[in-house]
């Protein structure tokens, strides 16, 4: 019932990997497969890497990606949006450009069962690791128990339907502006779906805007169901030394989405909503 | 690489397999590299500033990204002196390389005390004083920007430390030199220069602060300029205590650069974040390079800048 | 871009047509500039460093590039007062944009003496004090460097000058706010903040410096951070001269988090040697930028930064 | 006889161009043809361009180039060798690629003259203006004034070779291991070829690293032969502006590589050896 914690060092490895195909999806959406990345055969769905390409100085600090599949032969995809200089350049990326890959790392959700139905909630680019966890259910012919309620902005914003549809999954499409499935946001086709199956077995899985975190594990808690959700905080390290990456938690002052996380259980780290943990001197930089 | 280069260096106190230490808050308490870097491979580390008590630190966001650098404002969270002898230490004193342990206190009494009660354990090969702390009575400038301020703090941990005591100076000033002087007078057996440069980033978009507490500490490649300076500076100003450079190293030539200023040990901040195998890398690379160059000693190159 | 976009702005005893100014030394005397950016598109010009008599400036070599910015040591070479009024200041009266005099002197005397002769010329309207000069009574130790030695020389330059006298803050300081209030006292109109930083580079390969005088100024992205904090420190003092941003700026972007930080304009330093048309095109993208964010009036953004 | 002064702004423009081919030649030599360069049509063999490509803010500062030639319908050929981080980003760059140029830039060599032999000496990665004022002999049906003497560390050095004997230029070539041509220093080879036309009008041109241009220009002083050498320097703005650029000169403390060269007429900054100019405040950081 709980997210997995991945025990720090376990199988992480710092390796050089190679880009072997970029497939640009269009609306700033690309999917990177790489190569060489057999160290991240066994990572479960939810865990992350942190990369970065051969660019110099800046940007500087690497970026973090969570995992969307890994394959045979060591390959391992990622599918990013560009928001800003770190992503322009990967989209830019050729095949054959190497990468440093730090993973995996994190936590990452629940294994499918048998008799619970999982809601995927995907926001944006946070499909990866939900269609990763579909995958798996898929994998193990549990993929009946599960639904993706996905949603975006507009239609270029929803990617890898027709693998989706392929895994046998049940897809529930919401646009803010109606382009493609339901007018609305997520979380209005969240509260449909969890009126559908009240009263069966039910678990929450999101991931995507943190703003949207919040609401689906309000929602998730308001019914009574557990939930888990994958945070995103800026990050430096991605293995727990930097402590850049705290989030105020329930449970303590704060928890690390890199290696805490990023997968949370929502009852540990909802009911802080940003306030900081204990008063320090203000202006102390370190 | 041929067995003919010395790496190996006894300086501030502590003989060192190597030159190459990782800076505090940028490796942890040293386990969280296991794996990724050889830590029997590097000089050294310094761990994350250890206060008399454990600190939860600042309020998020902490860190973001700036041209080639970072700014961060952990606000000094640690485990405690306490957290770190049970939690930290039995790691450290089997991982095989040198151990310093920087601490600092929110008083004068928290620092001497904090610097008493590290020297005492078994497992630390040395201490280093972060001074770069709001000093609360003084309306929380910096305990590191007054020379006399410093000189009387370095003097009283002085007298209870019997460890190496090497001490990190904040380049928040006009007047390097005159801070090294301090230390020199306060009894310090090494410096460490230099810690994080107050800095400040804007979301336009939002128009609030890119960390919570408005001021961060710069740091990375972008600071290596003023970081190589301020060595420079203290080198040549005759102070007589050894120097570890830091500032923004990311590779071998970075690190003989510092060693060329006059630094006799360097330490690995940002870059263990870009790269996590970075100081041992770095090991690897300047033994390399010594080898091809045909420099039979680390030591020939601490101070060796020519400027004439 | 919509005509109902104000970037007009009078601050520091000027009228500027919009807050995007160029910085001492990287905008040569404008002329360089003609037919790469429109000098009639932007709010002003600083001209490089004028001393009483021309300079002929440092050793080679004088620059080089770092992480993210450059460090340079030209020695303020320039033409001098009466070549400056000769040579230059004819084009400057037709360039069609608004002039300052950056000056400086080697002695209290020469910068008094300097700042009188710039303010008796007719196209020069306002003067910018460059106080990062070696004060060599003193040591070589930086004339801006000491609150109190600064207070008198602004004191003495404000006796002899009519027109808008800005000073420009040394970074190289643990106490910007003291700089600056000095500066109040001193009578300026307008700070400019900040010069440049400095840092020093090396050759490993040679064990030279990479700039013939050692030391150089850090210019450029590197930089912005610490640029922004300082604007910020002195706009939160409370001191009362509007602040004229420098530090790293590339973009529209970069210019509004100097606004919002408190300055109420902005000058283009080292962006102007990576595209000869940063400023003009800060101009530009400024103006779409408020335009489609809705704000009618650049000056709705000087200190707007949201700390709550 | 005097090397051309470009007056500032005279023709100088900033702009756009895209790379439409990258000649990877070994040795790390590339050549890099440009379109979009109509501004730089009108541009004289010597004169160079600042180029930067579309890649951050590290390396901050455009790199100089010499034109290598200017061709119909606006392309523009550098030649270049990868030695940084610039020059790496240059040579790894595609077709397609954005790149900013600032030019054309500086002074240039005489034109070639119908009575006179002009001695072309390239070092290397110094050949381009000198290929360029060989074409323009060529052009001009007076390439049989011209002889290059070309020479490099091995034969990777040497390149462009087929191109120039189809200009029918004479070619005299060196290399220090001996591998391609003579083997020595291209200095070598010059004082043969002065002996060679003793007696008849000549002019050397050079370029290549400083220190050959320095031992060429004092042989050609001490024969009594006017020289022209393009020299190098750091530099940031390539408009004099930034007045980073400065290099001791005869008449004057400092001359400046991007604004009265990078063409010098050898007599003017030869017998400065690099020596300062006036004293000045040692630490004065500006
Ligand atoms: C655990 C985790 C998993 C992620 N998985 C994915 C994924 O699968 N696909 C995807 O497209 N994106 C993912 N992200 C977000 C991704 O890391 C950012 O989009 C990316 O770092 C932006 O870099 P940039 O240089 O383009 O943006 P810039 O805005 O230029 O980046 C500036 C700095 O902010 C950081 N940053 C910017 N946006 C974010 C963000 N949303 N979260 C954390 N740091 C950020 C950058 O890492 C960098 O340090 C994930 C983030 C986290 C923390
Ligand atoms: C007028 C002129 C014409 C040139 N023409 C050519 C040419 O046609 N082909 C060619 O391959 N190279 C030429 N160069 C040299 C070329 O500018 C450098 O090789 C290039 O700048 C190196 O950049 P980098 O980033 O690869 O090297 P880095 O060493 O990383 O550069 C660091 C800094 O040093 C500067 N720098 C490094 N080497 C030189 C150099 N030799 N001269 C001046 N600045 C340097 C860079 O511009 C940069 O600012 C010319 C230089 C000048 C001044
Ligand atoms: C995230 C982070 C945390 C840090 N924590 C400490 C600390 O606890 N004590 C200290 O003295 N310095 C601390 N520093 C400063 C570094 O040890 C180092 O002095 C600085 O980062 C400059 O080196 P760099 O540019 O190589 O990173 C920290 C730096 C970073 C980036
Ligand atoms: C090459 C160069 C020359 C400069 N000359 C002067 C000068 O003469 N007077 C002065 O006050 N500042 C001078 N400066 C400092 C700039 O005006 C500016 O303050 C500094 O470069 C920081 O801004 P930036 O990061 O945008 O370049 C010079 C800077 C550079 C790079
Ligand atoms: S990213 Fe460094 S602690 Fe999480
Ligand atoms: S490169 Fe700036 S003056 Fe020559």
């Amino acid at each position: 019932m709980f997210a997995v914690e991945n025990p720090l060092g376990s199988t992480m490895r710092y390796f050089q990997a190679k880009i072997s195909e970029n497939r640009v999806l269009g609306g700033g959406y690309f999917v990177l497969r790489l190569s060489g990345c057999g160290s991240l055969a066994a990572a479960n769905p939810g865990q992350f890497v942190m990369i970065r390409g051969d660019w110099g100085r800046d940007p500087l600090l690497p970026r973090a990606f969570s995992l969307l599949a890994v394959g045979p032969g060591g390959t391992a995809d990622i599918l990013a949006k560009t928001v800003g200089r770190g992503t322009a350049l990967l989209e830019r990326s050729l095949p054959g450009a190497e990468i440093d890959v730090l993973g995996p790392l994190g936590s990452s959700f629940p294994e499918p069962q048998g008799d619970t139905t999982d809601l995927l909630v995907a926001g944006g680019v946070g499909l990866p690791p939900l269609y990763m966890q579909a995958a798996l259910a898929a994998d193990r012919r549990q993929v009946a128990r599960s639904e993706m309620i996905y949603g975006g902005r507009g239609g270029d914003d929803l990617v890898l339907l027709h693998e989706m549809r392929a895994l046998g999954l049940n897809l529930f499409l919401t646009t803010e502006n109606g382009a493609v499935g339901t007018k609305g946001l997520v979380t209005r086709a969240l509260e449909a779906r969890l009126e559908h199956h009240r009263g069966t077995p039910l678990r929450v899985m999101a991931c995507g805007p943190n703003a949207m975190l919040w609401a689906v594990a309000r929602i998730a808690r308001d019914k009574g169901v557990p939930c888990f959700i994958s945070l995103e905080e800026q990050m430096a390290c991605g293995i727990g030394v930097c402590l850049g990456c705290a989030i105020p938690a329930r449970s303590r002052p704060y928890r690390y989405v890199c290696s805490n996380g990023p997968v949370f259980d929502a009852a540990d780290v909802l009911d802080v909503d940003g306030q900081p943990g204990p008063a320090v001197p203000a202006a102390c930089p370190a | 690489m041929s067995a003919a280069v010395n790496l190996a260096i006894e300086t501030g106190g502590i003989a060192f397999r190597n030159p190459i230490l990782t800076a505090s808050g940028t490796f942890g308490y040293g386990k969280e590299f296991e794996g990724l870097t050889d830590l029997r491979a590097i000089g050294g580390l310094v761990t994350k500033g250890i206060s008399p008590k454990p600190r939860f630190g600042n309020a998020t966001p902490r860190i973001c990204e700036t041209a080639s650098g970072m700014l961060n404002s952990i606000g000094l969270e640690n485990v405690g002196v306490e957290g770190f002898e049970r939690d930290k230490l039995p790691f450290l004193r089997e991982c095989g390389t040198r151990v310093l342990v920087n601490f600092f206190g929110a008083t004068f009494d928290e620092y001497v005390d904090c610097g008493a009660r590290l020297d005492a354990l078994d497992g630390v090969d040395g201490l280093e004083m972060n001074v770069s702390c709001p000093n609360i009575k003084a309306g929380g400038i910096e305990f590191g920007t007054d020379p006399r301020v410093l000189r009387d703090l370095v003097r009283a941990c002085r007298a209870v430390v019997k460890k190496p005591l090497w001490v990190k100076l904040t380049p928040n000033t006009s007047d390097i030199v005159a801070l090294a002087v301090a230390c020199a007078e306060g009894g310090a057996d090494g410096l460490s220069i230099i810690n994080t440069i107050t800095g400040m980033a804007i979301d336009a978009r939002t128009r609030r602060p890119k960390i919570a507490t408005i001021f961060g500490g710069l740091s990375g490649p972008a600071i290596k300029p003023i970081a190589l300076r301020m060595v420079y500076q203290v080198r040549r100003a005759g102070v007589s205590l050894p120097i570890s450079g830091i500032g923004g190293i990311q590779d071998a030539t970075d690190a003989i650069e510092f060693f060329l200023a006059g630094a006799s040990t360097v330490q690995i901040g940002t870059q263990s974040f870009v790269d996590p195998d970075a100081s041992g890398r770095i090991v690897r690379d300047l033994e390399a390079r010594l080898a091809a160059d045909g420099i039979r000693d680390v030591r020939e190159l601490v101070g060796a800048l020519s400027v004439g």
